[in-house]
């Protein structure tokens, strides 16, 4: 008994906001343009991807240009899946870096543990309490975090907003990846290409309601939707118990011939149920996750890791350095996000070999202090 | 027995009560106070009161109502559900209209009020313990919420993200809020026929029911209030952040937490003894740990040992307050000894003490 | 005489098939104290709760002021005029005094509890009882069982009520506070009050009552003026046998043995300075009124509260009893005064209940005493469907003997029983005196607390009089009432008044 | 029938008896059960296949005993909040401890078996010595416990543990005839089953049930309340345990694997008819509350229920389901109450016999069940015992 029909929403009041009141997550006007973006070669420094920018859009930051070491403050939305850690941690490498070369003094930092609430306290604490000279955001959630990061802007302080992005323009830059719908394309054309029409494809979701996840089904649904190809999705938590179980449901149901994920958690254990069910493997699509990298070497399928870029937590640092110096950074930092492929697979492995299973292959801290041992024990600040 | 003071014994029974909770909030605010101090930074600034309170407004509404429902020996697990629900009914609703801003309010607080109302009624009616009747129902709305929407919906007027983001000093609006709703419990509780039957019932229901209370309603009314209270927790999260959100309750894990807040308040799990001003204490303590552990930028995994740390050992320290037996008619024996020495005895005890090792075995 | 304010006809009750009411009546008149009398399991309290509306009844009329009522709930009879302190307490502990006398009718004003008239009114209740030393603002759970009882009775009064009926009100009340009593139900009377007291003190009854009604076995032996009755001819009516036959003698071959149980400045926060000596084969009773200290004497001996001074002895062997578990392991049985609350796990089944203390203590020997209980619940006369019945579904009775099987299954040497007949009927008490006689012919020491008098006097071979947590006296057997009484009280000097009084 | 003595049921008796358990509150959930299975079957007849089915029991396995764990917490008055935690934390030290060295896992089984127990034993500490509600300890124990595995990990574990110690909960018997695999998760479970099943008719196991329905009464009678709760909690923990062993294998190592799993099991147990408050219950069918919310997810899965409806079909039947047992054990412990006449004890004198008895006595003497001697609003002692625990 609930009184409201989100599709029915009072549209008056509501500018530019695709993502308020929408039931789909599917933009075609984004879904392009980060098709179009796949191709783009990007610009910047040869073999550091996280400084390289796809069709920027320079800003000037001259007003911003200050020597000395700065205090950056921090707010991140948490740190509680592996991308999160993976990237957490080699922040703190370039942290140590940029502190050595004067140009950081210090930055705090505050989790939010996944909460919006917490995190809006978080930004209104550093507003007042924080001594900030730069705010280096990842958002909990786009549009919630709005108004605070409209606040943190009030400042007159520089703003960096990274991973999610918010519903406003006021952040010097927002840096990240090319995106979900990118992603989305990346392996859905993998799939199609390499399944039939008809072939059924369980697509394995972490959890609804994340816009970077829920863009990466949003297009690969429709392109699945176009192909022909038949697609279940369910939401999982990544528990890879409950990944077991639902492709052995399905198993039982009928033949499954490919497997999406909008995130490579669990990848080894959906890879299993079909060892143990004595099922063909599936085509397959994961992450950049060492686990997925090395189940899917080891097994031999037909497989692609998509990528959500996780080099792209020393960026915002490295802005910040762009920054003070008054260089100019792009408004919208788009970073290279390209899948690794078959070929590319071993490479990627000797690449991260020792590294644990939740690391990242893509992980971008190889010339960064503490490589690779940081990053081999996981050390969690 | 008759001659005994009255007031000395009443000294010693508001004592274990919300004054201790307070005197605890004190310690931990002390505690605090040091060690934010080492990090070279002011407890008592204005940001960092702010911090505190804001911290507390969220959970404190949770909390209020969860209080109410704990008080007549319930549970209410769906409160998560709740939150995010009500921030979407009144995000959806206001569409960015500030016009719209009571109708969003009336339809997300009766909405909520009639799944208290379900909790109630399967709790008192079909004899569903509230531990898994909210459980259940917390998972329909969870169904319906996953299914319905995708994200955040809504948007939120500025009007009304005005009550999330102003304060009057350093004391945000929504904490004033939560505590006006903590007065307006607090005489419910203690000003209302209905108040003290939630004693009743939570404290002996068949006494209760001797007394000629309709046993039922009561319950039903503890869990509507601690749903509509949950919904205003949801309303300030979407009031701070602009939009509704179906995860909104999930994210501070709102239903534990404020069962802890409500115990660690001197609020008997068991029901018909407690105080909201207990509970706002624990929340309080809550709020002040967790803002001493971001200052000190603690690592947010061993924020969740603190957390269960914290939450055992502050309800150990009034369990074991509460542990006492009948009053002692001869003092010396005192409450059950842990070592009795026979030396203490009486000259009129007998000379020879029983000696240890010729008892057990 | 004026006119009847309560008139009840043939009352008839049955639980579950018993019969505990055979058609009872009686005529209250205001401005009489009507006292009801009878021994435990007559069917007192079941009558008051029938004309409270608590229980229904099976048969019969009760006409209030000429008008037929049928109560469905006690606030009904309340608000007819008609107040009941009840036999058990009725309180709510966290609750303050004042909340608990007003509990479901607060007062209020402006649609608000008013706490300030809630309270004001307490204390003029208590005020009017000449009590100060109740702060009407204190949670009940500190209070003593006397200051409770006074409690209840403001409760009842609370509500103006026309009658109130009384049961066993003075249970828990030292004697000066008896005297307060007394006074409280002289100035009801005086304002016209129609007073029904239940008590098994005969001298209060004497004391107060105009008119005295004499229950058996749930059903009417007289009722007529008390001027017409004395002592001796009440307990004949109410006992209605020789003593002789309800007591069992001592078994032949009976033998006082040693000392089991020697204990010598035993003391501990309750109990102080208690001289005992429980020799094998022997009944000792325990006598004492309420809030005397015997429970606490007997838990202290089981290390519920272990005694922090003196020493105790156990077949010679000084010993420290920390906890029940290591007195089971001493020989000791504690059979509880508190049936439901201490002694049994009411959802569990016969077997399961037997079995309890055998299965957490001598568990290696549960399975040879699983073999042997059917025959230890038959000797004990238990009437239950099986022994997978849950005892929840017993009677007292038997319940109670489940307890005793429980306790016989340890092959105890020393048993203390607090109460060990209350609320079971007359053929059931039998049974336990049978079985106390024939475990101390095979040595068994018997340390029994009661506060049936009779039972005292026709059970023990010595008797221990408690009185504020110490022994007052140790009595020789057959030891008349009146002097146990006097030492209960504290007044031994008094031992001529007792029997005479009336 | 008295003096204890019983008649044994004719076969036609045990039938119908037979018949009564299963609509009854303690055999409800053997009946949904097997609903639901029937219900799957039809769907998807393959999963009727011995081979499907025994797949169906290895993946209810660590679900199942997590419920049997659970089942002695809560029938011993308690909860268990931290077993999820404890299920997470196992797998989480199986992936890092064991990692491709196969001649770790057996001393890292044994240290997880021994970090099982040393955390029920501080619940159990706690709870027992420190009075603090189980809900909360337990609670405090999943924040610090799942907090404090992924300090140490840094949020996930290295890897998966060996192959060889995930055959437990991945492999199995191969070759059998119709089964074709017998995994040693079932055979794991039907072990834990069975040692539960004769570990509650244990002496122990009758003190836990007895503590929990009157813990004063299990005190007076010598039980060691603190030891008999410690190894409730200690039970549970090592439950968990070997359904993180399970797990492990089954599924891998995750920092999710355990999420929810302390409300599944609370939740099995209930449906289960297994009283919160402790003192009733049966351990089977705590086990079968778990098979049967498995079959449901199944169900659902199979019936291509949308995966966000799920949640509510499942909250929809478990209350649907307490509320069945909650609302005829109620009518039928009144009806229990009425068909019990107490047959007075022969040596009882017949009340009649007293000398002086009112001439009104005799009026009704047959043995007609009464009502329960109760007005609506106000149950008799009789059954407000456990009206309190089997209530809100
Ligand atoms: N709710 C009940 N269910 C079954 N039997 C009951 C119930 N209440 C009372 N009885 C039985 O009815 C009989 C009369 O009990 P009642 O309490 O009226 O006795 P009483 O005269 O008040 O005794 P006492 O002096 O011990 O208070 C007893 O045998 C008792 O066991
Ligand atoms: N000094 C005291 N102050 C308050 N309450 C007391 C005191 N001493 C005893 N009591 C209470 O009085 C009640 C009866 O006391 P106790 O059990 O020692 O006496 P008893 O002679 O065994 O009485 P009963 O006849 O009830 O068995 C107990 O519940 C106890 O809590
Ligand atoms: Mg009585
Ligand atoms: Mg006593």
């Amino acid at each position: 008994g609930c009184t409201t029909d989100p599709s029915v929403t009072d549209s008056s009041e509501a500018p530019e906001s695709s993502e308020e009141a929408s039931v789909e997550w599917f933009d075609q006007a984004l879904f392009d343009k980060q098709n179009a973006e796949r191709t783009v070669v990007p610009e910047g420094p040869d073999g550091q991807p996280w400084l390289q920018t796809i069709n920027a859009e320079l800003v000037d930051t001259a007003q911003f240009a200050s020597t000395g070491p700065k205090k950056a403050c921090f707010a991140n939305a948490s740190i509680s899946n592996p991308w999160r850690q993976t990237g957490w941690i080699t922040m703190n490498q370039q942290l140590k870096v940029l502190q050595d070369a004067g140009v950081i003094s210090e930055m705090e930092t505050r989790d939010a543990q996944d909460s919006d609430d917490t995190q809006i306290a978080d930004i209104d604490y550093f507003i007042d309490e924080g001594n900030c000279d730069i705010f280096l955001i990842s958002p909990n959630s786009t549009a919630a975090m709005t108004p605070a990061v409209e606040r943190a802007c009030d400042t007159g302080k520089p703003v960096v907003v990274f991973d999610r992005g918010v519903q406003t323009d006021c952040p010097v830059t927002f840096i990240h990846p090319i995106g979900g719908f990118a992603w989305g394309i990346d392996t859905a054309e993998f799939l199609i290409d390499n399944l039939e029409k008809g072939d059924k494809v369980v697509a394995l979701r972490i959890l609804p309601g994340v816009d970077v996840l829920e863009q990466r089904w949003a297009a690969a649904e429709k392109l699945f939707d176009e192909a022909g190809i038949e697609a279940v999705d369910y939401f999982t938590g990544a528990d890879p118990a409950e990944i077991k179980k639902i492709i052995s449901d399905e198993l039982a149901k009928g033949d499954v011939k490919g497997i999406w994920m909008d995130a490579g958690d669990g990848a080894v254990a959906a890879i299993e149920a079909f060892e143990d069910a004595g099922a063909d493997y599936p085509v397959m699509t994961g992450e950049d996750e060492m686990s997925f990298l090395r189940k899917w070497k080891e097994t031999g399928l037909t497989g692609l890791a998509p990528v959500y870029s996780n080099f792209q937590w020393r960026t915002p640092l490295l802005a910040a350095q762009k920054i003070f110096a008054g260089e100019q950074v792009p408004v919208e930092w788009v970073l290279p996000q390209s899948p690794i492929t078959a070929e590319e697979v071993d490479q990627y492995l000797a690449l991260n070999e020792g590294m644990p299973d939740g690391h990242y292959a893509k992980f971008g801290g190889e010339d960064l202090p503490g490589y690779p041992q940081v990053w081999e024990d996981r050390v969690i600040p | 027995m008759s001659t005994a003071t009255p007031t000395a014994r009443r000294r010693r029974g508001r004592l274990d009560s919300s004054l201790v909770v307070g005197i605890a909030l004190v310690v931990v605010i002390a505690i605090g106070a040091v060690l934010v101090a080492t990090v070279g930074r002011n407890f008592f600034s204005p940001g960092n009161i702010r911090d505190i309170l804001t911290g507390m407004s969220v959970l404190g509404f949770v909390a209020i109502g969860q209080t109410l429902v704990v008080l007549c020996a319930s549970l209410d697990l769906s409160v998560l559900y709740v939150i995010s629900l009500s921030s979407l009914i009144a995000a959806d609703l206001m569409a960015g209209n500030p016009a719209n801003i009571p109708l969003a309010l009336a339809a997300s607080l009766g909405v909520a009020g009639l799944i208290g109302l379900a909790n109630g009624l399967i709790v008192t009616k079909l004899k569903v313990n509230g531990f898994i009747a909210t459980l259940g129902t917390g998972l329909i709305i969870k169904g319906f919420l996953d299914s319905n929407y995708k994200g955040t919906s809504g948007d939120v007027p500025m009007e009304f993200r005005l009550i999330g983001a102003t304060g009057l000093g350093p004391v945000p609006v929504s904490t004033i809020l939560m505590l006006a709703v903590a007065v307006l419990v607090w005489l419910f509780l203690s000003r209302t026929r209905t108040g003290h039957h939630i004693y009743a019932v939570g404290g002996n229901e068949q006494v209760a029911r001797l007394s000629g209370i309709r046993t039922a309603r009561p319950v039903i009314v503890a869990h509507v209030l601690c749903s509509m209270s949950a919904a205003l927790a949801g309303l300030l999260l979407a009031s701070r952040s602009g939009v509704g959100n179906p995860t909104f309750g999930a994210q501070g894990g709102y239903d534990l937490l404020s069962i802890a807040a409500v115990v660690l308040g001197g609020t008997l799990l068991l029901g018909g003894r407690g105080s909201v001003w207990g509970t706002i204490g624990g929340v309080a303590i809550f709020a002040v740990v967790d803002n001493v552990m971001s200052v000190m930028q603690v690592n947010p995994f061993l924020k969740d040992v603190v957390r269960g740390i914290v939450i055992v050992a502050a309800v150990a320290v009034y369990a074991s307050r509460s542990v006492e037996r009948r009053r002692p008619r001869f003092d010396g024996g005192g409450a059950p000894p842990p070592a009795p020495s026979p030396a203490t005895a009486e000259p009129a005890a007998s000379a020879e003490p029983a000696s240890a090792e010729g008892g057990v075995r | 005489m004026s006119e009847p304010i309560l008139v009840a006809e043939g009352l008839e009750k049955s639980f579950f098939g018993v019969q505990v009411l055979r058609g009872v009546g009686l005529t209250l008149h205001p401005g009489e104290v009507h006292g009801l009398i009878g021994e435990n399991g007559a069917g007192k309290s079941t009558f008051m709760k029938i004309l409270a509306g608590v229980y229904q009844r099976d048969g019969g009329t009760v006409r209030i002021a000429g008008a037929e009522v049928d109560f469905q709930h006690p606030v009904q009879a309340a608000e007819a005029g008609l107040a009941t302190v009840f036999q058990e307490f009725n309180l709510l502990p966290e609750r303050t005094v004042a909340e608990n006398v007003f509990v479901g009718r607060e007062p209020r004003r402006f649609g608000l509890v008013d706490r300030r008239r809630m309270v004001r009114q307490t204390e003029q209740l208590l005020a009017e009882l000449g009590i100060d030393f109740i702060d009407a603002d204190a949670p009940v759970r500190r209070l003593s069982v006397a200051e409770q009882q006074i409690v209840e009775i403001v409760k009842a009064l609370s509500v103006d009520a026309r009658v109130i009926q009384m049961d066993e009100p003075t249970a828990a009340l030292a004697d000066h506070e008896v005297e307060l009593l007394y006074a409280i139900v002289a100035r009801l009377k005086a304002r016209g009050v129609a007073i029904l007291y239940v008590s098994h003190r005969l001298k209060e009854i004497f004391d107060l009552c105009d008119t005295i009604t004499v229950l058996k076995d749930g059903a009417l032996v007289s009722t007529g003026p008390a001027a017409e009755l004395d002592t001796d001819e009440l307990v004949r009516r109410m006992v209605g046998r020789p003593i002789e036959t309800y007591f069992p003698e001592a078994e032949p071959g009976t033998e006082l043995g040693e000392p089991r149980l020697v204990l010598r400045g035993a003391g501990n926060g309750y109990v102080d300075g208690i001289e005992l000596e429980l020799r094998a084969g022997e009944i000792v009773g325990v006598a004492g009124l309420q809030g005397s200290g015997r429970t606490e004497l007997a838990e202290a001996v089981f290390g519920i509260a272990p005694f922090t001074r003196g020493t105790m002895e156990l077949d010679g062997r000084a010993i420290r009893v920390t906890g029940a578990r290591q007195a089971v392991r001493e020989g000791l049985a504690l059979v509880t005064e508190d049936r439901k609350a201490q002694g049994l796990a009411l959802n569990q089944s016969v077997l399961d209940n037997a079995l309890l203390v055998i299965r957490s203590v001598f568990s290696r020997r549960t399975a040879a005493v699983r073999r042997e209980l059917p025959g230890v619940l038959s000797s004990l006369e238990v009437a239950s469907r099986g022994v997978e019945q849950e005892v929840q579904y017993l009677s007292g009775g038997n319940q109670q003997k489940v307890v005793l099987a429980k306790w016989l299954a340890t092959e105890p040497r020393v048993v203390l029983m607090d109460e060990p007949t209350r609320g079971i009927d007359v053929g059931a008490k039998v049974a336990v005196y049978r079985l106390m006689r024939r475990l101390t012919r095979e040595g068994v020491a018997i340390l029994m607390i009661s506060s049936e008098l009779p039972e005292v006097i026709g059970m023990s071979d010595r008797i221990i009089v408690m009185h504020d947590g110490r022994a007052s006296a140790e009595l020789p057997a057959r030891s008349d009432e009146a002097t146990i009484l006097a030492a209960a009280t504290g007044t031994l000097a008094a031992i001529e008044l007792g029997g005479g009084a009336a | 029938m008295t003096a204890a003595t019983e008649l044994r049921p004719s076969a036609g008796q045990r039938l119908a008896g037979l018949a009564r358990t299963l609509i009854s509150p303690r055999g409800a959930v053997f009946l949904l059960l097997v609903l639901l299975l029937v219900a799957i079957a039809v769907l998807n007849p393959s999963f009727a296949e011995p081979s499907q089915f025994i797949r169906f029991i290895q993946r209810v396995a660590p679900v199942a005993i997590v419920a049997i764990g659970q089942y002695f917490v809560i029938v011993g008055g308690e909860f268990d909040l931290s077993m999820g935690s404890v299920v997470t934390a196992q797998v989480v030290i199986a992936g890092n401890l064991i990692g491709q060295d196969e001649s770790k896992a057996l001393p890292v089984l044994a240290l997880m078996l021994g970090f099982g127990a040393v955390i029920g034993l501080v619940n159990g500490l706690i709870v027992s010595f420190l009075k603090v509600p189980s809900f909360i300890v337990t609670l405090g124990m999943m924040l610090a416990l799942l907090g404090a595995v992924l300090y140490w990990t840094g949020g996930a574990a290295t890897g998966n543990p060996a192959d060889g110690f995930r055959e437990i909960g991945r492999g199995g018997i191969r070759g059998i005839p119709v089964i074709d695999i017998l995994p040693w998760s079932v055979v794991i479970l039907v072990v834990v089953l069975a040692l539960a099943v004769w570990f509650a008719r244990r002496p122990f196991g009758r003190t836990i049930i007895a503590l929990g329905d009157n813990p004063t009464t299990a005190r007076f009678s010598g039980t060691r309340s603190w030891w008999v709760k410690t190894s409730t909690f200690m039970i549970s923990s090592l439950s968990a345990t070997v359904a993180g062993v399970l797990l492990v294998g089954y599924a891998g190592v995750h920092p999710s694997v355990g999420r929810g799993y302390e409300f599944t099991a609370i939740t099995a147990v209930v449906l289960g008819g297994v009283v919160l408050g402790g003192g009733r219950g049966w351990v089977v069918a705590a086990a079968a509350g778990a098979f049967a919310l498995e079959a449901l997810f199944t169900l659902l899965n199979f019936a291509g229920v949308p995966s966000t409806y799920r949640d509510a079909v499942q909250g929809a039947i478990i209350i649907l389901a307490v509320a069945y047992s909650a609302t005829t054990f109620r009518a039928r412990r009144r009806g229990r109450a009425l068909e019990a006449p107490v047959v007075p004890p022969p040596g009882a004198p017949p009340p009649a016999a007293a000398p002086e008895t009112s001439p009104a006595s005799g009026a009704k003497t047959d043995d007609s069940p009464e009502t329960p001697a109760t007005p609506a609003p106000i149950p008799s002692t009789q059954r407000a015992d456990n009206e309190t625990k089997g209530g809100s």
